[in-house]
């Protein structure tokens, strides 16, 4: 740790730009010495090392056919590097910002062979590969923020699995092993819930509560409380596993907060288009509305309890249509407080956990063609970084 | 008026892929084990789930506003309502058929579409052709009635390759499986 | 044999259209039975199968981060499906017809574990993994003719390798088994010469031709005939088995045909420019002219003897520049008879070996993206079809 | 006025990257078997090629002439006359130096370039970094005295991850060996 500490204190840019003016005063010198001197040879370098993921990071997976999450810092609009991952992974940050953990699945022969699946662990400061840990399965989906998860400050991992039936692989990364696997019908998309194991929404309208620990696990399963199938809430929903939270956001922008624990409780709805001073929307295909949508159409801010949706006008079924402005609601307050308009449509939002955030778009169209990475400021909206061919699927960022 | 029911749904599935075998026989060719309930892990939806939605024709999607019954190479066809990925009719296969090398999954997740000539509701298995390297042509995602992962039988993001030789993602066909 | 001939005499366009055929006259006995009768649900139908391969076919290497060799019958402008194949791997066609080899590279991990080098043999009419024959290691580079090359009527297979000393490792395709590794040094691009082994190009400007029967293979060189570094000859060039002729293009335009043999001739080379009546070009950076380029820059048709090269105007050291014209020379006349204008540049062209060819051309870009294909009338240069996203790298097409 | 030499670009070569090592060593790395001659057959070029063309700073191609020396991540940056691939320097590494997790293969293509500041053409090793998936940024190809694959170490399509652990194509960099 202590080591990894240190290294990652000098950071690649640091590094980077110490290396610059090392060569620079290099060639100066050169330059005073005999002006008509050649370029000296370059040094022999070894790759460049990282600090420890910061909150103004944003790990972008770069989607289907290639794979991989690079790293941008928000703050030079920079790609720092890429935790190597194979198509349809998943990627989970150590909280003590020494490894990134991706949950694969890989053939021995590329498309075919034997299937291996499996935790791999990386060096947080080298990118190198640290360890797998093998595991008997996990679902082929991607692009879901709530498949892999880390519980207990990190020594516990989550790992969902359909296989058809639907399971939760439990973990310890701390011994490398694969502990047990729960039998999870019906429900997907796991919280942890300090204490007591997960959480997962299920079909059936309500809140699962898992106790791991017990021999046989418990699950409990709260009150309907939406519909799955007429009125869904958005699998990619916002989660503060400190004050141990879940906004959940439906179809039609129904807005519900649950506070998670042994018995959650779920707060009663309110409507997003409501909170905006518009129309509520609702599940008729031929009414129009302001309706969310997207890949990953919100993003939380922990630090001031904003979710940050993207949202498009259309019908009902419009789900996963980009969204061409961003609303900023205060959750606690019920009030969208700023729409930003977006001039290019955007499938993810993401937002860093920092006092003051940015908010990090994957967005349609850039100038150069279909996917770049916008960099905004979350308070006044500005643009501070259009990052060509950068944009892909979901997005994460360091977590307090 | 029909109206929309999943579990009616997934029986008709059943009937509709499992042929003749028992939901044992299928998974044990899933190379699943058998432990506790449910039996068959496709329909997770429970019959609580209690919303029955306007999904009549009358209630019609953009999507089958505008759907037309002549080319299936298009994303507009109208049996494509709910599918995501690329289309197998454009890949060598057909609408309900698997490109040359690729196997078809024998479960899958499903769509209820209105076919524009005679305005009745179907229901659509959008069955993966599996074990060959993304098709990548005439990529589809349309969203009608798809829902989250929670309920994974309605929603297309999911790779339905299971019980298939691998679990590689080729393209996707839209079988009809009867009146929704 | 019989069997796969039989499937393959119903083509999978043929059975489609059957299967249509079939589906409507169903349906229109339903409609005549009951006008309001639902549609009946759809049968349970296997997997498409091909017929043996046609001359009309060609095989589309779709590129570097999505694989594999996507079929198109040039007749119909239709996709029939997909040999699979890993990043970087070659594809050859077995003359009997019934089997694609693809010679690849695989890790056990994705990018990382154990490297696996194969021959993957598929059979033509299912398309489905018939075996796997390991062999000691390839060159990883794709986008090459001449590293997989099957002779002795399909019964050999040479591959090349770069590890980075240069070898030929001989495959027995019969016997399913690796045989022997032959050193080559300093040449490369495979030339199968009938009954005595292969010829190469080499890096001293002289063409290598290897008795591959002999218990330790004999090498000869040819005297130097054309600069290796100065004007290169093109390493997709053109080759005719039946007739053991090869014909080479120079970065500078100069045409070389070779007679193939335990000792073969070269010839005295030609400009194509002077050949189309404008000016020789030559190696200084500064000047201007028409130049052959791109990536597989020239198509031969082995019936006619006709060259169609892709060129385009620039200067010197440009020679991956896709060609804004087609040049149809006449090789045994040294007479450009056509030049074609291309409203998109092209980056790769191929011809089917049909009595009425037709040119098949990767363009720079299609109304809808960066690569697609476009089939012209190889005489008249109507165009015949544009397909959209289907370009890609090297194109390969049946031989006689 | 320099002339274009192979040979001497690879003994420069030799002696940049092998450093201590014998050749023997840098085979051994490479987990080569030692067979026959060729010893290092990185230098497959005989000194028989005879042709000495004309590469000074006189006859600087289109790409010399427009090249700039100030910022990496662009494909006229100088040193970039004969790359093919994404530039590491966009890619979390520098113009000569490997992004995170990535390794510098010990041998490389190469390219003489022209440097805009002092007119001087200079020998290039571009030393691709592996073990990594495709970077896919920067993706630039220059060709600048490129020839064919019977020449690799002058051609830039190869895959340049020998003696690496992995040899999966992550990015490339352009490190600076000395005049040419």
């Amino acid at each position: 740790m202590m080591k990894v500490q240190r290294k990652s204190s000098l950071s690649a840019r640091a590094r980077h730009s110490a290396a610059a003016v090392c060569a620079l005063a290099l060639l100066g010198s050169a330059n005073i010495a005999r002006a008509s001197d050649p370029l000296p040879s370059d040094p022999e370098l070894e790759a460049v090392t990282l600090s420890a993921p910061k909150p103004s990071w944003v790990f972008v997976e770069r989607g289907f056919v290639v794979p991989g999450n690079a790293i941008y810092d928000t703050d030079t609009g920079k790609m720092l590097g890429m935790v190597e991952a194979s198509t349809l992974s998943d990627l989970s940050i150590d909280p003590a910002g020494k490894a990134y953990y991706v949950s694969e699945s890989i053939w021995t022969k590329g498309w075919r062979g034997t299937r291996q699946d499996m935790i791999t662990v990386y060096d947080s400061a080298t990118l190198k590969l640290k360890n797998e840990i093998a595991i008997p399965g996990r679902i082929l989906i991607g692009g879901r923020k709530f498949n892999f998860v880390l519980a207990d400050e990190g020594k516990t991992a989550y790992v969902y699995n359909l296989d058809p039936a639907s399971s939760v692989n439990v973990v310890d990364l701390v011994k490398g092993k694969f502990v047990k696997k729960i039998e999870l019908a019906g429900c997907a998309s796991l919280m942890p819930v300090t204490g007591v194991g997960f959480s997962a929404l299920c079909s059936d309208g309500s809140l699962a509560t898992v106790k791991v620990a017990a021999a046989k696990p418990e699950i409990t399963r709260s009150a309907p409380f939406f519909s799955a199938t007429n009125d869904p809430i958005f699998d990619n929903f916002g989660y503060d596993g400190a004050k141990q939270q879940a906004v959940f956001l439906t179809y039609t922008g129904q807005v519900f907060t649950a506070k998670l624990g042994a018995t959650p409780t779920i707060s009663e709805p309110f409507s997003i288009q409501a909170a905006a001073g518009v129309s509520p929307a609702d599940t008729k295909p031929l009414d129009v509305h302001w309706y969310p949508g997207a890949r990953q159409g919100l993003a939380y801010h922990l630090g001031t309890g904003h979710a940050y949706v993207l949202m498009h006008t259309g019908e009902y079924w419009t789900h996963k249509e980009p969204g061409t402005e961003i609303w900023d609601l205060d959750v606690a307050a019920k009030k969208v407080v700023r729409r930003i308009p977006l001039e290019h449509p955007a499938s993810a939002i993401a937002i860093t956990q920092e006092a003051n955030p940015k908010l990090v778009l994957s967005t349609e169209r850039g100038e150069d063609g279909p996917s770049a990475l916008l960099i905004l400021d979350a308070k006044t909206g500005e643009q501070k970084f259009m990052l060509e061919n950068s944009g892909g699927g979901v997005m994460r960022t360091l977590e307090p | 008026m029909k109206t929309f029911n999943p579990d009616a749904m997934g029986e008709k599935l059943l009937r509709r892929f499992a042929g003749g075998t028992s939901r044992r026989g299928i998974l044990a060719r899933l190379g699943l084990a058998l432990v506790a309930a449910p039996v068959f892990p496709v329909l997770p939806v429970s019959r609580a789930s209690a919303a029955k939605p306007d999904r009549s024709p009358e209630a019609k999607t953009t999507f089958a506003r505008n759907a037309q019954s002549k080319d299936d190479t298009k994303c507009d066809y109208w049996r494509y309502c709910a599918i995501d990925g690329s289309l197998c009719s454009c890949c060598g296969g057909a609408v309900n058929r698997c490109p040359p090398g690729a196997e078809h999954s024998p479960v899958s997740w499903v769509g209820t579409c209105i076919n524009p000539d005679d305005g009745r509701a179907y229901l659509i298995a959008y069955r993966d052709c599996c074990g060959k390297a993304y098709c990548a042509k005439c990529n589809c995602d349309g969203t009608d009635r798809e829902t989250q992962l929670y309920v994974p039988q309605l929603n297309n993001d999911v790779i339905w390759c299971f019980g298939t030789t691998s679990m590689e993602y080729h393209c996707s066909t839209a079988v009809l499986v009867g009146t929704a």
